[in-house]
Order: structure tokens, then C-alpha cells, then sequence
């Protein structure tokens, strides 16, 4: 085990992957020569050259609309899109293209395409470039949606991810690039759809994905100062969406708190708190609380910033509204 | 070309007229719902240029698909249940008109959004570039459509890139009820590949084998390494845009102007007065695509609707 | 009063603006010539002439980003997507220009514009064609959404939308254009961000909006006959999202089911449960029943896209559950 | 043109180097957040245009907007305020680098996404010739942006609508780290005017008075009905894309060679060899304008930070 950054555990994936399969290329704006915005592909251009690490014009659309049409000729394309907020440029092949061929035609279309994207405020960008919009491409039925909070469900995630015959959105959480965490030294896999209890305990549920994440871990470490023993859940897949272990930890604590950095209204936690709720009506002890975005497009001054952008402290809070 | 083959194609044009015909009936009867977008008058274009394909080149289009389809390869009768929503159908019953596809004919469809075809063209030829693949990719679409972002890019991106790729613009005049002038900056649309640095030209596409000889030359050079080419083939729709299109847009003198240059009758002349076939049996390829399209009909009507359970089959590969 | 259609209540209040207001004009595919591919501007290019009812070529990104553009010199744009499938190609610019630049650059720039869609299933045009995707458009901040679900809603929203100094997407059900219903003769406008009792009743609360409020009205009738009445809550803006009447009518039935077409992962279901329990957790005697759409891509086939759409009897189904 | 007018324009590049110099070190010491991108070494291209334009013509850029900004006559300190976040910000601390604008002045920003404002351009173009105001509108973007969607689209469009519009692009070689040659069809970017049939011409974007030449020119004819007009202007900037750069791209040398073409020293050595202005002015309008940024750092590092509720305001005209 090696205690590696989620920037290094997704390189690491992206990297095996390619080294396995030569049916595997990468593409997006700036991936080669520059090494990756976020320095994710440094060094990929060198060692596989242009033809697997293909430098693109910016046109999202081509970017994603050619992976498309490269999966159909049986290869495996990562695009990447240099951001999320980018995705709204190339949503149609998204959402319309990706998510659809294979069910619109009948299943004879195979799309083994990953969408790479970062995605996250938290950095000044102001409102077109800071958004946490993960939800939306949820909603699509087709498109598997990815979101890991950890270096070691990162790389496990992508390397199912680029193996899967589905098209994969894999969102990654630009504030989080230099968290680290334990990564195994030989190859493992970890299984799309399916949640994970990142930390256990009895008194709350905090219901959650990728920067949530860490910021509930953050919140739970205080709580239990307080003696309050938060059990954490990691949806880690949007898209399809693993209830289960949310209703097992929930059917035990009785009180959950549901933390996404994206918008409230209309956000994940509006289906989790619906589902609990029919799922699991006669445990409820308390309302549940969702915590997430204030509802205005992100301010390029930082305290305003911060001040729309879901905090530790407001985790903390919302835990003990309810405990 | 040798005889059979001439007999082929113009088997497949008057196919496909025979079953759009037979499709706006049963349209107006209710059997077939959705949209339905008739290529009658274009036959010449996509059989003229997908006859000059090898099986292993790749061919995608626009939701104007049924003769694409016939001209891949795929049966009427299956085209005639996607068409009806049947368990039969090329897409099983789940796409219909627009979404007409068979890729193990190399034909990948049939899309309904404007121009999100191109893009996934160049990643076409993308796939046979980086494989090495010796496979051209030809994608079709509408003058209207070259007026939209996804053309520019998936043109660009082939240059860039120099694909295998013909891009084929089918210039019948409209998008929708906006006459080509209306909406394109310049009125030839080939002026537009030289934007981009691309070889191009145009085509009559009233002409099968003018069509089809421009094809093979292009198909060839792209082939061996030429990169992309755009060529244009200027046809016109005789029908509406679609079922239900009020023609507020044009004079009905201005379709029969384009009829007396019909591309089924300049090919039945042309074949006639070359002698490379006899009237009569021209007449009896009309009986067997007349033969052909009321089996469809049948095979069709007959077959089952796509069970309850498939509603949920095929959203993901690995559930 | 006159009974008239949806259609015509759209396109009165759109020729009624149009009267009134030079500053307003129309621009998208096919609404001069055509006459609105949905027939909704019909006569109105001889009327208004070319410059004020403007076709435009096949370019949805140009169509919403000129709108914007000539919103700022001071005009009031109403800028047609053909279908609210097609706003994906112009998604950039509706959810990270629309909604965002008057914030963004510190209230300083004005854009009363409308964005009219076609929204809606059921009319067998397969996947991507038959979407009712209204809740993404929801999710950001800065973006009104209003989408009417009678003649009467329809005509006063579109009036007030268009008068909005702020951007509004209007959607409009394909399936509702023929729904005929009562449309005063003088000039009314219906503000826009607040929701309306369409159906009063004790027994059971349906929160629903557009398409569903068709069926939840179909769906009452035959409910009333059982003894049950509903009342029934159209959401009508779904940014605001005026949720007091909401919780009013559930304070007093203690039971909701809330009906939307389009899917119900992820969908306004969600929300609107969420907010139920965590404003009215009290007043709750049953489970609240989401009633939605399948999560799958439409299908073109008739008998499996009606099974993929939800149906009266499902909302009917779904009041009996808990009523 | 004047000799007040010349030491004017000299003044505001020289005053948009020396604010960007110090943007780069306020962002270092922390003061200043998020993406930075400096227009060093382009200064001629927007300052010339801009002096060109009459004050009721509209001017719309990319994220790569100060040197625009101050241009269209934001005071520095405004600006300087804008990138500290500040409440006295031209966009209230809420739009920061990449969201420079002022509407009284005709500026509409300062716009992030790639191409995104290429079809607000056009709208603003729209607005003028529906209004019947002889305005102009000047839309500035990169090489790279003529690679998107949203170009092909305005483009088209400006030319359909004949528009009043120059489409300024402002080659400066790469878009990020990609090379103009990889990245476009053309290396020429002008040549893609061709493919909208646009009147199009290239001029040195390192020589004020060439762009501020051409631009009268061509501003004159679209007000006059013209219609749109694709002007390249060929420059360089010598920082990286923004802060934080690699800049394994390109070589040292390469960013010398352009230097030495510096547009601040040629428009120095133009005015001086033409007697046009001494020696000791243009020093003096180098220290006007490194007080004039130092004051601008003092007023934005003494003014307050956007209320707490601020927050909640503006997101709705009418909440
Ligand atoms: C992005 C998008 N915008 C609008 C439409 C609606 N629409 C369908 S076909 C069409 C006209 C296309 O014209 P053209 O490309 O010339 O093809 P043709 O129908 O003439 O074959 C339009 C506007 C659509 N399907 N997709
Ligand atoms: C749609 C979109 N894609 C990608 C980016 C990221 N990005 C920002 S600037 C830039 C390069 C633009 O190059 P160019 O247009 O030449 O302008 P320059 O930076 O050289 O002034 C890229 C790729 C973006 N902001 N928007
Ligand atoms: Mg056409
Ligand atoms: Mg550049």
C-alpha cells in the first residue's frame, strides 16, 4: 500500500489501462503536450505518443461525438473534458448520443466510451466555470455517472469505468486532486454502482459523494469528539444509484444528513431524502436534513464563495440539528 | 459494371420509392407513428454512392434513412417493422423511422438531432485510422444541417486529423421550409468545405451514375490516405419534410420541374438507351420491388410488437 | 370568455405582446414561413413581416446566444426551440449565459428574454425526441421556468414571462396544444414564481404540473367518484418554485402524490418530497407516492412508451396506496 | 490624429502592461484568485481597435479582457478593484478576471466559456440592426475559439442577417498549449471568412497604427451597411495561458524573437522617429501610468469586500 493524491490514482488508472489494452486512447484538449490541465496525464504523451494521447481542438462536441463514433468501431476512448461546465458545450452528445445509442437501436451499438470531467467550485472561477451540475446528467437513463471521494475508489472506479461496455461520465472533484490516500500496489477493480460505508458508526447517517466526502469525514471526526458516531455513505455512483446500504445504515441510526456540494434544489439529495423516506418511513426519528449549495450562481469573490459552498461546519451543524 | 449489377441498383431506387410510398399510406392508416421523413426524389444519391462502397466501409445519416437502409443491405420487410414499431425491426421496434440501423452492415444509423451525426463520423474514421483499418466512413446529411456548430467541428477535426471521410452533403434545397440561401451564408455549399482546406465538389444527384462515379474516385484517393473530401449532391425532395408539412415554402410547380428529372427515370433511360437493359425487364424489377415491399408489408403487419419486458432491456450493456 | 386551445391561448398572448411592444420579437426554425413547426405563429409573419418574426437557420446555439445579445441592447427576444430537445445544443447558452450573466457581472446586464420549448412524450418519436427533461433546466440558479398546464395558465404566463426583466424558458407540452379551456376576452396576466390550486379537495394533495396536471385532473374526476377529492396543486413555475400552497394543502390532506412526466429519478418529484417532509413532517399520515416516468430512454414503439409514461391510472393507483 | 490622442493610447497599453505585471504579482502574494489570463504583448490589437470604434459601438471579448477593459475607458482602479474582488469592482467582485464589463460603456464583458460569446455578438449586431442605430459591434476571440460550434454558428448567422459586425480574431498562436496549425483546419485563420463568403483581411497585431488603420477602415464600410467583416490580427503573448503555465509548448526563444517585436516599443519608436511625441513625454506617460496603477492597487486593496448579502442579489432582476 502506498499513500498516494486522487491526481496520482486516476494517472495510475488511466495509465495501466492503456498499458493493457492498446484499445484504450485518450483525448481532450491539452492532454498531451501540456500533460493535462490538472497535470492528470503528465508524461502520457511521451511514453504513448499522439496516436493514443491526441491533443484535440476545442470542440467538445467532436470530442465527445468522435469517442462516440470510435467506441463503434470497437476501441475504447477516455475523452476528457477539461471541465464539467464544458459538458453543457457538448451535452446533446452526452446525454442524447451517449446515454441512448445502445437502448434507441436496439442494443446493437456498444459504447465502451469513459467521459472524464472535473467538476467542483471552491477555486474563484466565478459562476461558469465552478459548478458541481452532477445531478442533471444523472437523470439520464444510459449514462452511468461516477464520482469517487477517495485516491483508492479512484483508481479502482476508472479502471472498471474504462472496462465497462457502458458509457461512463467519471467526475472528478478539482479540490481534491491532492488528497491522499492508501492505494494498493498491485491492480484491483471496484464495482460501478454500488455505495460504500466509507466510515461505520450508529448515531447518523451522512449520505454522500465526492467532496461531500470529505467533508463529511472532516464533520464526522469533530462529531465524535462530541461523542456522536456518524456512519458514512458513499453513493460514489450517481447513475446507477446503490440504495441499499443507505437504507441498511439508515434502518440503524434512524436520522440521516445528506451533503453535496452541487445545488440543493433539485440536487441528489432530493431523490435520496425522497427514497429514504418510501423506503424506509417507519424509521425515520427525525427529518432529514440536505445540505448543498446556496441556491445562486458561484461568486467570484472567495468569502462569497465560501459562503454559497457547502462547509464542515455546516455538516457539523446539520448533524446536530438531528442528534 | 456489368448488367446484374445495374439491375440491382435500380432495383433498390425503386424499392425504396415502392416502400415510402407504402409508408405514407400506412402512416395516414395510423400503423406507423413518430415522424416519417421520405427520400423520394433522392434515391439516386445514397444508392448511387453507397454502391460504390466496399461492405467494409462506414456509412451514417440523418433520420432521412429508409433508403440508406435498403441501399446497406438491410431487408425492406425489416425497415417496413422498425417502421411499424415491430419486434422485427432493425432496432427492434425502439427507434422507428429515424433511427434505422444495422451496424453489422457497417451502417450506423439514422439520427434524429441535427448534425449529431458528423462528430460521430470523425470518430469513425477516427477508429479505422487508429487501427490502421483500410475503411472510409461516408456520412450523409442536409444542406440544412451544414449550418450547425457539430458540422464545424466534426469537419475541422477531420482536416486536423485527416480521417478517412466523406463528408456528403445532400442539397434538396430545404431545411424544413428555409430555403438553402435563407439560412446558409453562402448558397454553394461546397464554398464551405473550402474553409477548411477540404478537396470538394458537386454532383448532380439526380444522376445515379454521375453520383456513383464521383463516388468511386473519391472513395478511392480518401482511401489511400487522401483525407477527408465533401462532396455535394444536389437533389430535391418531392414530399413534405415530413407527414404534415403545410408547403407554405414552395410552388407546387417548382416539384414538378424536379420530377421531369426524376432519378429513377433518368437511370431507366439511361439504361435503355445504352442498351444495358430492356424495358422489360425493367418493368419486371418494378413487379419484384412492388412483390418485394407488399411481402414487407405482410412480414410486418405480422410480426409481433416487441414484448413488455424489453421496455427495460438494453439501457446498459452490464445493468 | 372564450373556450379556446393551448395553441391558441401561446400564440394570443405572443401577438398581443407583439402589439404592444415593438421591442418584442420572435426568432427560431421555421416560425415565419412555416408558420411554427407546432403552428403556434401562424399568420404571423405576414403580419409582423420578416424582421420581427425571424427563421433562422439550424444553429440552436446562435438562436439562444443572439437572443441574449440583442436582449441587451434593450429588446425583448422570444427565442423558439423547436423542441426542448434540441436545448441541449444550446445548453451553454441557457444555463451558463441566460441564467448566469446578470449576476456574474453584478446586476449590470439586463436580459428579459423568453425561451419557448416543446417539451413531452407520447407522440412515438423515440428517444431523442420525446423528452420531458424540465427539472435540469430547474436546478440553475438564475434561470426562471414556467411551464403552463391550461389555456388560461398559459396565455397570462407567456404575457407575464415576456414582460420579465429576467430570463424565462417556457415550456410547452406537445400533447397539450389541443386541450381546450376557458381564456378571459381582455388582457390578463398571471405572475409568474407562484403556484396555483387547480382543484380543491380534502383528502389526498396532488402536487403536479404541465402534462401532469391533465392527468391528475382526469385522474381526480374518476377519484371523485370513489368518495376521494383531491386537491390538486399545479407547481406552474418550477423556478421559483413556490411551495406554500404546497404545504397548505398538505397541512389539511396529510397525503400527496406528486405527478410529473418526466423521469422520476432525479426528477421535481424529489424535491417536492423533500421539501413536504422537511417542512411539513408533522402533518405526515401516509408515504408520499412520486409517480414519474420509467427510467428508460423513450421508446418508439407505441405500446412501450405509453408503459415508459406515467398514466392516469397510475395516479389514480398511486392515491389509492396511501388514501 | 492628434498628438494627445497618440500619447492617450500610448498610455493605456503601457498602463495595461503595467496592470498586468502587477495582477501576476498580486495573484502570487494570494491577493488575487482563480484563472488569470494576461494579454502581454497584445496590447496593440485591442487598444487600436478600440480607438477606432465610436463610443456607442459594442465591444465583447473573451476571459483575456483587461487590457479591453481599460480600453474602453474602466478605470484601472475599477478593474484593479474587479480582480481583488472587490464590492467596487466593475461586476461588483462577482465576475473577477475572466468577467470584466461595464454596459454604460458599451463593454459586454469578458466572457469564460470558449466562443460562448460569439453568438451574443451576433444578438448585439441583431439589436442595432433592428433598432436602425448605426452601431457597430467589434467581437474579439482567439484562434482557438474559431475551432467551437458557437463560431461556425455566429459566423454564418452575421453573414445571413448581414450584421454589423467585426469579427476580430486575435491570433496570438496557440490556444493554450495547442498550436494554431494543430488545432484548425487552416493555418490561415482568414481563409474559414472564405467559407462564409465574409470580406476578410490579416493585419500585424504587434502595430498599433496597421490595426487601428484597418479597423477605421473597415468599422466605416459595416456602419455603412457592409455588413460583417473577418479581420485576423497576428500577436503574441508573452506570459503563459495563465498563471500556472507549464509552457512545455513552446520554446524561450520563440517568446524573444516576438518581444522583440514589442507593440509598446514599436508604437514608441513610431511616435518618436515621427516627431510625433518626445522621448520625455512617452517617460512621463510611464510614470503617469505606473502611479495610476499604483493608486488603482491602494483603491482596491482599501475598498470593502461585497457585503455578506450580496450573495443573494442579483440572481433575479425580479426576485
Ligand atoms: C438540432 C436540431 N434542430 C432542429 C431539428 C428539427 N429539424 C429536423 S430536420 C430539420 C431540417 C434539416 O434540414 P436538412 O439538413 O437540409 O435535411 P433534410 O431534411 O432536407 O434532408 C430540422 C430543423 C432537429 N432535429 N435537430
Ligand atoms: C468551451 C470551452 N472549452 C475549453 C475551455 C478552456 N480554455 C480556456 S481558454 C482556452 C484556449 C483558448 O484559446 P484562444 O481562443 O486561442 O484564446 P487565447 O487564450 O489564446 O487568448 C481553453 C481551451 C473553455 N474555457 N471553454
Ligand atoms: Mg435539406
Ligand atoms: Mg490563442
Amino acid at each position: 500500500m502506498a499513500r498516494i493524491t486522487m491526481r496520482e490514482a486516476i494517472s495510475q488508472a488511466l495509465w495501466e489501462e492503456m498499458e493493457r489494452d492498446p484499445k484504450v486512447f485518450i483525448q481532450g484538449e491539452e492532454v498531451g503536450v501540456w500533460g493535462g490541465s490538472y497535470a492528470v496525464t503528465r508524461g502520457f504523451y511521451d511514453h504513448f505518443g499522439g496516436e493514443r494521447v491526441r491533443d484535440t481542438p476545442i470542440s467538445e462536441s467532436a470530442i465527445i461525438g468522435s469517442a462516440i463514433g470510435a467506441a463503434l468501431t470497437g476501441l475504447r476512448p477516455v475523452a476528457e473534458l477539461m471541465t464539467i461546465n464544458f459538458a453543457f458545450v457538448a451535452m446533446d452528445h452526452i446525454v442524447n448520443q451517449a446515454a441512448k445509442l445502445h437502448y434507441m437501436f436496439g442494443g446493437q451499438m456498444v459504447l465502451p466510451i469513459v467521459i472524464r470531467a472535473v467538476s467542483g467550485g471552491g477555486r474563484q472561477l466565478a459562476a461558469t466555470h465552478s459548478q458541481t451540475p452532477d445531478v442533471i446528467f444523472a437523470h439520464f437513463p444510459g449514462l452511468k455517472v461516477v464520482a469517487p471521494g477517495t485516491p483508492y475508489d479512484a483508481k479502482g472506479l476508472l479502471k472498471s469505468a474504462i472496462r465497462s461496455d457502458d458509457p461512463v461520465l467519471y467526475i472528478e472533484h478539482a479540490t481534491l486532486y491532492q488528497m491522499r490516500g492508501e492505494v494498493p500496489d498491485g491492480e484491483y477493480l471496484e464495482p460501478l454502482g454500488k455505495s460504500k460505508i466509507q466510515r461505520p458508526g450508529k448515531d447518523v447517517t451522512i449520505v454522500t459523494y465526492s467532496k461531500g466526502l470529505d467533508l463529511s469525514m472532516k464533520a464526522a471526526t469533530e462529531l465524535a469528539k462530541d461523542g456522536i458516531e456518524a456512519e458514512i455513505v458513499d453513493l460514489r455512483s450517481l447513475q446507477p444509484l446503490d440504495m441499499e446500504p443507505v437504507y441498511e445504515s439508515f434502518k440503524k441510526t434512524n436520522r440521516a444528513v445528506i451533503v453535496e456540494e452541487g445545488w440543493r434544489t433539485f440536487g441528489i439529495g432530493a431523490e435520496i431524502s425522497a427514497r429514504i423516506y418510501e423506503e424506509a418511513f417507519d424509521y425515520i426519528d427525525a427529518p432529514i436534513v440536505r445540505i448543498g449549495q446556496k441556491q445562486v450562481p458561484l461568486p467570484y469573490n472567495r468569502n462569497l464563495e465560501q459562503m454559497a459552498l457547502p462547509q464542515v461546519e455546516d455538516v457539523i451543524k446539520g448533524v446536530k440539528e438531528i442528534v | 459494371m456489368e448488367k446484374r449489377e445495374h439491375l440491382d441498383l435500380y432495383f433498390q431506387m425503386v424499392t425504396i420509392r415502392r416502400l415510402e410510398e407504402r409508408a405514407a399510406e400506412l402512416y395516414q392508416e395510423g400503423k406507423i407513428g413518430g415522424f416519417l421523413h421520405l427520400y423520394i426524389g433522392q434515391e439516386a444519391v445514397s444508392t448511387g454512392v453507397i454502391s460504390a462502397r466496399q461492405p467494409e466501409d462506414r456509412i451514417i445519416t440523418a433520420y432521412r434513412d429508409h433508403g440508406v437502409a435498403i441501399n446497406c443491405g438491410i431487408p425492406a420487410r425489416v425497415v417496413m417493422a422498425e417502421l411499424m414499431g415491430k419486434a422485427t425491426g432493425c432496432s427492434k421496434g425502439k427507434g422507428g423511422s429515424m433511427h434505422m440501423a444495422d451496424v453489422t452492415k457497417n451502417y450506423f444509423g439514422g439520427h434524429a438531432i441535427v448534425g449529431s451525426h458528423l462528430p460521430l463520423a470523425s470518430g469513425l474514421a477516427l477508429g479505422d485510422l487508429y487501427q490502421h483499418n483500410p475503411r472510409v466512413t461516408v456520412c450523409m446529411f442536409g444542406d440544412g444541417a451544414t449550418n450547425i456548430g457539430f458540422f464545424h467541428e466534426a469537419v475541422n477535426l477531420s482536416k486536423v486529423w485527416n480521417l478517412p471521410i466523406l463528408w456528403l452533403c445532400e442539397n434538396n434545397q430545404y431545411g424544413m421550409g428555409t430555403a438553402v440561401e435563407r439560412a446558409s451564408a453562402v448558397p454553394e455549399i461546397p464554398q464551405k468545405a473550402e474553409g477548411y482546406g477540404i478537396p470538394n465538389s458537386r454532383v448532380d444527384g439526380m444522376n445515379i451514375m454521375e453520383v456513383r462515379e464521383a463516388a468511386l474516385e473519391i472513395i478511392k484517393k480518401i482511401r489511400e490516405g487522401g483525407g477527408p473530401y465533401f462532396l455535394e449532391a444536389v437533389t430535391y425532395r418531392y414530399r413534405g419534410h415530413s407527414m404534415g408539412d403545410p408547403e407554405r415554402y414552395r410552388k407546387p410547380e417548382e416539384i414538378h420541374h424536379w420530377q421531369e428529372n426524376d432519378p429513377i427515370g433518368i437511370y431507366r433511360r439511361y439504361l435503355v438507351d445504352r442498351q444495358l437493359a430492356s424495358e422489360e425487364e425493367l418493368n419486371q424489377k418494378d413487379i419484384d420491388a412492388q412483390t418485394e415491399i407488399d411481402e414487407a408489408v405482410q412480414f410486418a403487419e405480422s410480426s409481433p410488437e416487441p414484448a413488455p419486458e424489453s421496455l427495460y432491456q438494453d439501457v446498459f450493456v452490464e445493468p
